[in-house]
C-alpha cells in the first residue's frame, strides 16, 4: 500500500520535471506521454511477445545461476580446502564484465537464447556465489558443533545447519540476481538483438520514439518490482522464524 | 571407559594465549556417572569439548572405549552451556528433538514416541510447535536437554544443564537424569555449579582447580544407589561430603591444595 | 608457502588448460593464449596505463567509495524503519531492474558527458548489493543487542556506530564485496558512452576494431584488477571484522 | 543448394534458411522491403533478420556461420581487413547523395552557434556514434576540405539516439547523426555544417552487405542468389523512394511524420570502388587502422 | 517508586497465542532491594522486560516514580538472562563496560576507575581487553553485571544473574550487590531460581505462580540488614524463610495457593 505511494510520487515528479520545464520535454516526456505510448504499446501482439521473451531469458537464466551458485557455494564454503583454492580464481573472474563477452556468447550462439543466457548465467551467478559464501561463513558455531556432536553426516549438516543459516544471505543473492539478470536479459537484447523488451527499447532508442522507450523502460522496472514483491513474500513465508522477519510478524 | 591423560589446552587468538587446562587425568568408567565441579572460567567447557572430540587438545589425549577421540563418539549426545544458541531457531522444539533421531535413523513411529516422552518428561508437552525462541531461558534449556534425553546416548555430556530452571524444576530433572543413567546404563560427564546437585547426583565428584587447571581433588559420593530428594539430602553424609566439596572450591579459588579429608578417594 | 600455492594453484591449471586448449586455434575471436599474452604485453605499457587505466580507476574508486557511502547510509535508514522501507522500496526496487546501459541517456541528460556521468553509472549500478546486503543486516540485529542498548539508554549516534552497525557489519561486507566486482563492471560499461579514454573504452574499441587477442588481454587485466582489487579488500576486511572472524574460527579451529 | 554449417539449413524443397544480421536503422530498407516483394523468396532463400546494435555484435555471427550475411559500414570492414577478419562483401548496402546539404547523415550544431563552417570545427568537441570510425575520419576531411585543421578537434562518443539531446544541453558543440535523429534537430532547429559522407567522396559508399569468406567458399550459388536478390531490392527501393518510407514502419519505431520528412539515401547496385579507396586513404591517414594499410581488392567482391 | 498495576502480557504470533502475564500487582519502593521467584516460564522475563519499558504490555501499567513506563527510563540498568547475547562481540570487555558510560557523559578518566573498579569486583581484572567470546559462560555474565554495577544505576533489573557462576562466586557477587545496594541506594529488582539467594538478598521476596501468571505469595524478609554468608544462613528464621518460599514454589508449579504462612506480609 505505502509501496504505491512511493511509486506515484516517482509519476508525479517525472510528469512535473519536463512540464516546469526542467528538462526538455523531447529527451525526458511527461508521464501522461509516457504512458500515452505504453497504452498503444499493450494492445500490440509484439510488446506481450517481447515481454513473454525477455522473461523467459530471465527466468531460465535465474534459475541456472541460483542453482549453480548455492550449489557451488555451499561446496565451496563448507570444504575450506576448495575455498582456499578457489578464492583467487572467482576474484578474477568475477569483475569480467557480461558485455565483454558479447563477441564469445554472438560466437557461440547467435542471437538465440543460448547467448542471452550465457550472459545472464554469468553475470547473475557470482552474486549468489558471494552472498551464499558469506552466509555459510555466518554459522553459529555452537549450533554447528551441536550437529557435529551429534555426529550429522555431511548433507544433513549442510541440509539443517548450513542452509538454514545461509538462507537469509541467499534471499538478499537471488534479489540481486532478479535483477542483474533482468538488466543482462535486456542489455543482451538491446545489443545484440535477440528479441525481446531490450531490442524493442533499442528499436524505440534509434527511431527516436522517445516516450515508446520510456515506457518500455518503465515495464522493465515495474517487472522488477512485481519480481521483488514476490520475493518479499516467499521471503516472510520461510524466514519466519528469522530475527529479521520475527519483529514483522505483529506481536 | 573414558580416560583422560595429561590434557592441555592453550587458547591462542594473536597475541593472548590462555592455558585453559594444565594438565588433566581423570577416568569415568562406563556407566559411571561423574560430577565436575571447578571455578568459573576454570575449563570446565573446554574439557567437554575435547571429549566431545569437538576441539583438539594441545597436549595429552581422550580415549573412548579405548579408542582416541578425534571427532564426536558415536551414541554421544551433549547439552551445552549456551543452551540457547544450540537449539537451531529455525526449527520448531519438536523438530529440534527429532532432527538427531532422525541422523540415528530411527523409524518414524519410534521417533514420535520418544520426543513425546522427553518433552512430557522436562515438563514442555504442549510446545512442540513453538520455535525456541518463542520460549523462556529455563524451557529452551529444557529442550536442549530433552533432545540429548531422546537421544538415548550411551555417552552423556552436561554442561551447567540446569542452570536457568527453578528449584523445584531441577529436583525434578535431577531425578531424571538419574533415572535414565540406571535404565540405559549411560555414561555421564556433568558439569554443575550447584555442589549440592554435584553431590546428590553423583557417584564421583571430581573438583577442578582453577586456572592454571588440573585435578584439585576427588571424591566418591559413598550414599546409597536410590536416593531421593528428602532423604538423601537430609542424610548426615550429604552434608559431610557437600561440605569438603564446597571448601576445596573454596581452596581452589584461593589456589590452595587442601589436604585430603576423610571422603578423598 | 602453502597460501602462496592456494592462491595460484588453481588460476595456474586453468590459464595451462586454456593455453593448451587454445593453442593453434584458427578462430578468429577465440585466438591461441600465446597470441594474448604476446598482446598483454606490447599493449598494456606503462604509457597506455597512465593515459588508460588511471583514469578509469579513479572514476571507479570515486564511484564505488560514493556508493558504499550511499548504500549504507540508506540501507540504515530504510532498515530500521518499516515504514520507510515500505514506502521506499517499490522505487528503489524500479531502478535496481533497469539496465544502466539503457538509462545511461536519462542520466546524460542531467549529468552531461564528462567524469559525473561515469561515476554516477559506477554509482548507480553498485550501490544496490551494498544497499540490500545493508537493509537485511540491520533487520537482522540480535534483538538482545538492541536491547541492551536501549536499556541503557544508548541512543542516536552511539546506538547506530556502536551497535547496529558493527552488528550488521558482516552481511555490509558481504554488500561491498559484491560492489566492488560490479563497480569494476560498470566502470566498462560506462565508458561505453561519451567516452575518450579509460580501461573500458579501450577494450570496447579493441573489440570494435577486431584487434580480438588485444581485447582478451584487456579482459585478463580487467581480472587482474579485480583479484588486485579484492586483495586489498579482504585484508581491510580482515582487519575490520577481525572479531568476527575471530568469534567464527575460535572454537571452530583451535 | 547449400552445403556444411556455414550455409543455413536447406529444407527439403531446396530453400535455403538465411539469417542477415542489421542494425534497424533506415540504411538497411532496401533488404526489409524486398523480403516483402518476395526477391528473396524467388530465389529460394527464406529470410531472417537479426538486429544487432553495431558490428560488434553482427561480425563475429557472420564469421562463427550464426548468421550468413550481414550489414557493415566500409570503414568497420576495411578495419576488419586489416586485421584479417576472413570476410567478404557480397553487395552494396548503401551510399550518400552525394549531395551538399541533402544527404541522410550531417554535422549539425545548435541554430545559434558560432560554428559556421566545418572549418570552425577545429579544437570543438563533436560527437560521433563511434570513435575511430566512419563518423570521425569523413568529419575530418569535411573540415579539412573546408579548410580547418582536424588534428585538434575532440570528438566524443554519443550514440545517434542521444546527440540530439546532447547538442540541445550544450554537452557538446556539434553532432554527426545520420537520419532519422538528423530530421530531429532539424526539428529542434539545428543548422547543418557539413555533408561529411559527400565532403569525403563523391557518391560515397557508406556501408555493404558481407558474409564469411568460408561461407563465399563453400556455397557460391547461396551467395549469388543473395547478391542478386539484394541488388533487385536495391534498385527497387531506390525507385519507390514511398514504398521505402512505407517499410520503415515495419521495423523501426520512427513516427509518421518523421518517416515522410526525413532524407533518403541512395542505393545503387555498384559498389564505389574509388570511395572505398578514399576511406581507406582516409582511415590510414587518420590512424584509424594502427598504421596498416587495408587491402580493398581483397574485401571486394 | 515502582508500581506495577495489572500488568497483562499476551504474545501473539499467528496461530500461538501465549498469556505470559494475566494480572500482577505489586510495588517497589525506592531504594528497596526485592527478589522475584517463579517457576520457569512464568514470565519473569517478560515482566522485566515491561518495567524497562522494552516490551509494551498488553494491559495495565508500570510507573517509576509516578510516570508510566514507555521506553526505557533513564538510570536503569539490566543484566539479561542471555548474557551471552547481551555483550556486544565486536567490542573487548573493556568497551563492553565502558559504552554505556560514555553515553551517560561521564569524564574519561572517571570511566576508567569504574570500569576497573566494576572489573575486579566481579574477579575479571586481566582481561579487560579480552573479546566476550573468548570468555567462559561465567564470565561472561561476569562482564554483563560488571556492566552495570560500574553504570551506578538507581534501578537495577536483574535476570538470574548469577546462573552460570559457581557457588563462591555466586556468593561474592550476591554480596556485591548488596553492598552496591547499600552504598548507592539503588532499587533492585532480582530474579533467581535459587531459593536461599532469594532470601539472603532481598528485603523481600515476591513469587509468581506458574501461567496463567499472578501474584502468589510475598514475604518480607525480616532478617537484620546486614548480613553475611556464614552467619545469615545458619539463621533459623532463613530456614523458615527460605522453606516457605519453597512450598510457595511447590504449590505453584502444582497452580495450588497454598493458606498463608506465619511469614506471608
Ligand atoms: N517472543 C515470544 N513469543 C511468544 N511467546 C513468548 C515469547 N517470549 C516468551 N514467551 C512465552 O512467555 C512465557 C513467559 O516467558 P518468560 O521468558 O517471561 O519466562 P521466565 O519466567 O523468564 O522463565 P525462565 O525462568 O525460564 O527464564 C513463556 O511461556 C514463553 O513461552
Ligand atoms: N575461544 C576462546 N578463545 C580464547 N580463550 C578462551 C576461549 N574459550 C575459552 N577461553 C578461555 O579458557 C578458559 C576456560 O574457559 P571455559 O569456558 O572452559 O571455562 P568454564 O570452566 O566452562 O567456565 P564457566 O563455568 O564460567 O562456564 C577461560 O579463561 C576462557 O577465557
Ligand atoms: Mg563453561
Ligand atoms: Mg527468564
Amino acid at each position: 500500500m505505502r509501496g504505491l505511494t512511493g511509486l506515484a510520487g516517482l509519476l508525479v515528479l517525472v510528469e512535473l520535471l519536463p512540464r516546469l520545464g526542467l528538462v526538455n520535454d523531447a529527451y525526458l516526456p511527461p508521464t501522461s506521454r509516457i504512458a500515452a505510448a505504453l497504452g498503444d504499446e499493450l494492445v500490440t501482439a509484439e510488446f506481450w511477445q517481447a515481454v513473454g521473451d525477455t522473461l523467459m531469458g530471465w527466468a531460465i537464466g535465474l534459475v541456472i545461476a541460483v542453482a549453480a551458485g548455492v550449489v557451488v557455494g555451499i561446496a565451496v564454503g563448507a570444504v575450506p580446502v576448495l575455498r582456499a583454492a578457489t578464492a583467487s580464481t572467482i576474484e578474477f573472474l568475477r569483475p569480467i564484465p557480461s558485455v565483454a563477452l558479447i563477441p564469445l556468447a554472438v560466437l557461440l550462439y547467435g542471437t538465440d537464447l543460448g547467448s542471452t543466457l550465457l550472459l545472464v548465467v554469468y553475470a547473475a551467478f557470482w552474486q549468489v556465489l558471494v552472498q551464499v559464501l558469506y552466509g555459510v561463513a555466518d554459522v553459529d558455531p555452537i549450533a554447528d558443533e551441536t550437529a557435529r556432536s551429534f555426529r550429522f553426516g555431511t548433507w544433513a549438516r549442510v541440509r539443517h545447519v548450513l542452509w538454514p543459516t545461509a538462507l537469509p544471505y541467499v534471499f538478499t543473492g537471488v534479489r540481486l540476481a532478479a535483477s542483474v539478470a533482468l538488466v543482462l536479459a535486456v542489455t543482451a537484447e538491446l545489443v545484440i538483438g535477440a528479441p525481446g523488451l531490450g531490442k524493442s527499447i533499442a528499436v524505440a532508442q534509434t527511431s527516436g520514439a522517445v516516450p515508446l522507450m520510456y515506457a518500455l523502460i518503465a515495464v522493465t522496472g515495474l517487472l522488477g518490482v512485481a519480481i521483488n514483491l514476490a520475493a518479499r513474500a516467499f521471503e516472510r513465508r520461510t524466514l519466519a522464524w528469522h530475527q529479521s522477519v520475527r519483529g514483522e510478524v505483529p506481536a | 571407559m573414558l580416560e583422560v591423560s595429561s590434557l592441555k589446552k592453550v587458547y591462542r587468538s594473536g597475541a593472548r594465549e590462555v592455558e585453559a587446562l594444565r594438565d588433566l587425568t581423570f577416568t569415568v568408567d562406563s556407566g559411571e556417572l561423574v560430577c565436575l565441579v571447578g571455578p568459573s572460567g576454570c575449563g570446565k567447557t573446554t574439557l567437554l569439548r575435547c571429549i566431545a572430540g569437538l576441539l583438539e587438545p594441545t597436549g595429552g589425549q581422550v580415549r573412548l572405549d579405548g579408542r582416541e577421540v578425534s571427532g564426536p563418539p558415536p551414541g554421544l549426545a551433549m547439552v551445552f552451556q549456551e543452551y540457547g544458541r544450540s537449539l537451531f531457531p529455525w526449527m520448531s522444539v519438536r523438530d529440534n528433538v527429532e532432527l538427531p533421531l532422525k541422523q540415528k535413523k530411527i523409524t518414524r513411529d519410534r521417533r514420535k514416541t520418544l520426543v513425546e516422552q522427553a518433552l512430557d518428561a522436562v515438563g514442555l508437552a504442549g510446545t512442540e510447535s513453538a520455535y525456541p525462541w518463542q520460549l523462556s531461558g529455563g524451557m529452551q534449556q529444557r529442550v536442549a536437554i530433552a533432545r540429548a534425553v531422546a537421544y538415548e546416548p550411551s555417552t552423556l555430556l552436561m554442561d551447567e544443564p540446569f542452570a536457568a530452571v527453578d528449584a523445584q524444576t531441577r529436583a525434578d530433572l535431577e531425578d531424571l537424569v538419574r533415572a535414565l543413567w540406571q535404565r540405559l546404563e549411560v555414561t555421564v560427564l556433568f558439569i554443575t555449579h550447584d555442589i549440592d546437585e554435584a553431590v546428590y547426583l553423583g557417584q564421583r565428584v571430581v573438583m577442578l582447580s582453577s586456572s592454571p587447571t588440573v585435578v584439585q581433588d576427588e571424591i566418591t559420593v559413598d550414599l546409597p544407589s536410590t536416593r531421593d530428594q528428602l532423604h538423601t539430602r537430609a542424610d548426615p553424609r550429604f552434608t559431610e561430603l557437600r561440605t569438603h566439596v564446597y571448601e576445596q572450591i573454596q581452596a581452589a579459588k584461593r589456589g590452595l591444595q587442601l589436604g585430603g579429608a576423610g571422603a578423598s578417594s | 608457502m602453502k597460501r602462496v600455492a592456494y592462491v595460484l594453484g588453481l588460476p595456474v591449471v586453468l590459464f595451462a588448460a586454456w593455453y593448451l586448449l587454445s593453442a593453434g586455434s584458427e578462430s578468429f575471436y577465440a585466438p591461441p593464449l600465446s597470441t594474448i599474452l604476446e598482446s598483454f604485453g606490447k599493449t598494456w605499457t606503462l604509457d597506455r596505463l597512465g593515459t588508460d587505466v588511471v583514469p578509469s580507476l579513479l572514476r571507479l574508486v570515486a564511484g564505488y567509495a560514493l556508493a558504499a557511502v550511499i548504500g549504507v547510509a540508506v540501507g540504515v535508514t530504510i532498515g530500521l524503519n518499516r515504514r520507510v522501507r515500505a514506502t521506499v522500496e517499490p522505487v528503489l526496487e524500479f531502478f535496481r531492474a533497469i539496465p544502466p546501459p539503457v538509462l545511461v541517456p536519462v542520466i546524460m541528460l542531467f549529468a552531461g558527458i564528462g567524469n559525473g556521468m561515469k561515476i554516477i553509472v559506477i554509482v548507480f549500478g553498485c550501490v544496490w548489493p551494498v544497499l540490500l546486503n545493508t537493509v537485511e543486516g540491520v533487520r537482522a540485529v540480535d534483538s538482545v543487542q538492541i536491547d541492551t542498548a536501549k536499556a541503557y539508554g544508548i541512543s542516536g549516534p552511539a546506538r547506530l556506530g556502536r551497535v547496529i552497525l558493527p552488528a550488521a557489519s558482516p552481511q555490509i561486507a558481504a554488500g561491498l564485496r559484491q560492489a566492488l566486482s560490479i563497480a569494476i563492471i560498470l566502470m566498462v560499461i560506462s565508458e561505453m558512452f561519451a567516452a575518450s579514454n579509460g580501461l573500458g573504452f579501450t577494450i570496447v574499441q579493441f573489440q570494435r576494431s577486431f584487434a580480438i587477442p588485444e581485447m582478451w588481454s584487456g579482459i585478463i587485466l580487467l581480472g587482474l584488477l579485480g583479484f588486485g582489487l579484492s586483495l586489498l579488500f579482504r585484508l581491510a576486511e580482515g582487519r575490520a571484522l577481525r572479531w568476527y572472524h575471530g568469534l567464527r574460527d575460535a572454537q571452530r579451529r583451535s | 543448394g547449400s552445403s556444411g554449417g556455414s550455409g543455413g539449413d536447406t529444407d527439403a524443397d531446396g530453400v535455403d534458411q538465411v539469417k542477415v544480421g542489421v542494425i534497424p536503422i533506415v540504411d538497411v530498407a532496401p533488404i526489409y522491403l524486398g523480403q516483402q516483394k518476395g526477391f528473396f523468396k524467388n530465389r529460394n532463400i527464406e529470410l531472417t533478420m537479426e538486429s544487432g546494435q553495431g558490428g560488434a555484435a553482427i561480425v563475429p555471427g557472420v564469421v562463427s556461420g550464426q548468421f550468413q550475411f550481414g550489414f557493415s559500414n566500409f570503414t568497420s570492414l576495411l578495419l576488419a581487413q586489416t586485421k584479417n577478419v576472413p570476410i567478404k562483401t557480397v553487395a552494396n548496402g548503401v551510399a550518400s547523395t552525394g549531395e551538399q546539404g541533402k544527404d541522410f547523415g550531417a554535422v549539425m550544431v545548435k541554430k545559434d552557434s558560432p560554428i559556421k563552417t566545418a572549418a570552425d570545427l577545429a579544437g570543438k568537441k563533436v560527437s560521433v556514434n563511434t570513435l575511430k570510425n566512419i563518423g570521425d575520419t569523413t568529419v575530418r576531411e569535411s573540415v579539412r576540405k573546408a579548410g580547418g585543421d582536424p588534428k585538434n578537434i575532440n570528438f566524443v562518443e554519443v550514440p545517434f539516439a542521444n546527440a540530439p539531446a546532447a547538442l540541445e544541453e550544450g554537452q557538446v558543440d556539434a553532432v554527426w547523426v545520420v537520419e532519422p535523429s538528423l530530421t530531429q534537430v532539424k526539428a529542434a532547429g539545428g543548422r547543418m555544417v557539413a555533408s561529411n559522407y559527400v565532403d569525403a567522396a563523391p557518391n560515397l559508399s557508406v556501408a555493404a552487405y558481407f558474409t564469411s569468406a568460408k561461407l563465399a567458399g563453400e556455397d557460391a550459388d547461396l551467395v549469388n542468389r543473395f547478391t542478386e536478390a539484394i541488388n533487385e531490392s536495391l534498385t527497387y527501393a531506390d525507385g519507390h523512394p514511398d514504398e521505402v518510407r512505407a517499410v520503415l514502419g515495419s521495423y523501426t519505431k520512427i513516427d509518421e511524420k518523421t518517416r515522410a520528412d526525413l532524407t533518403l539515401p541512395k542505393w545503387p547496385v555498384e559498389i564505389n570502388k574509388e570511395s572505398v579507396d578514399t576511406l581507406a586513404k582516409l582511415g590510414a591517414q587518420d590512424g584509424i587502422f594502427d598504421g596498416a594499410t587495408p587491402d580493398v581488392a581483397k574485401l571486394l567482391p
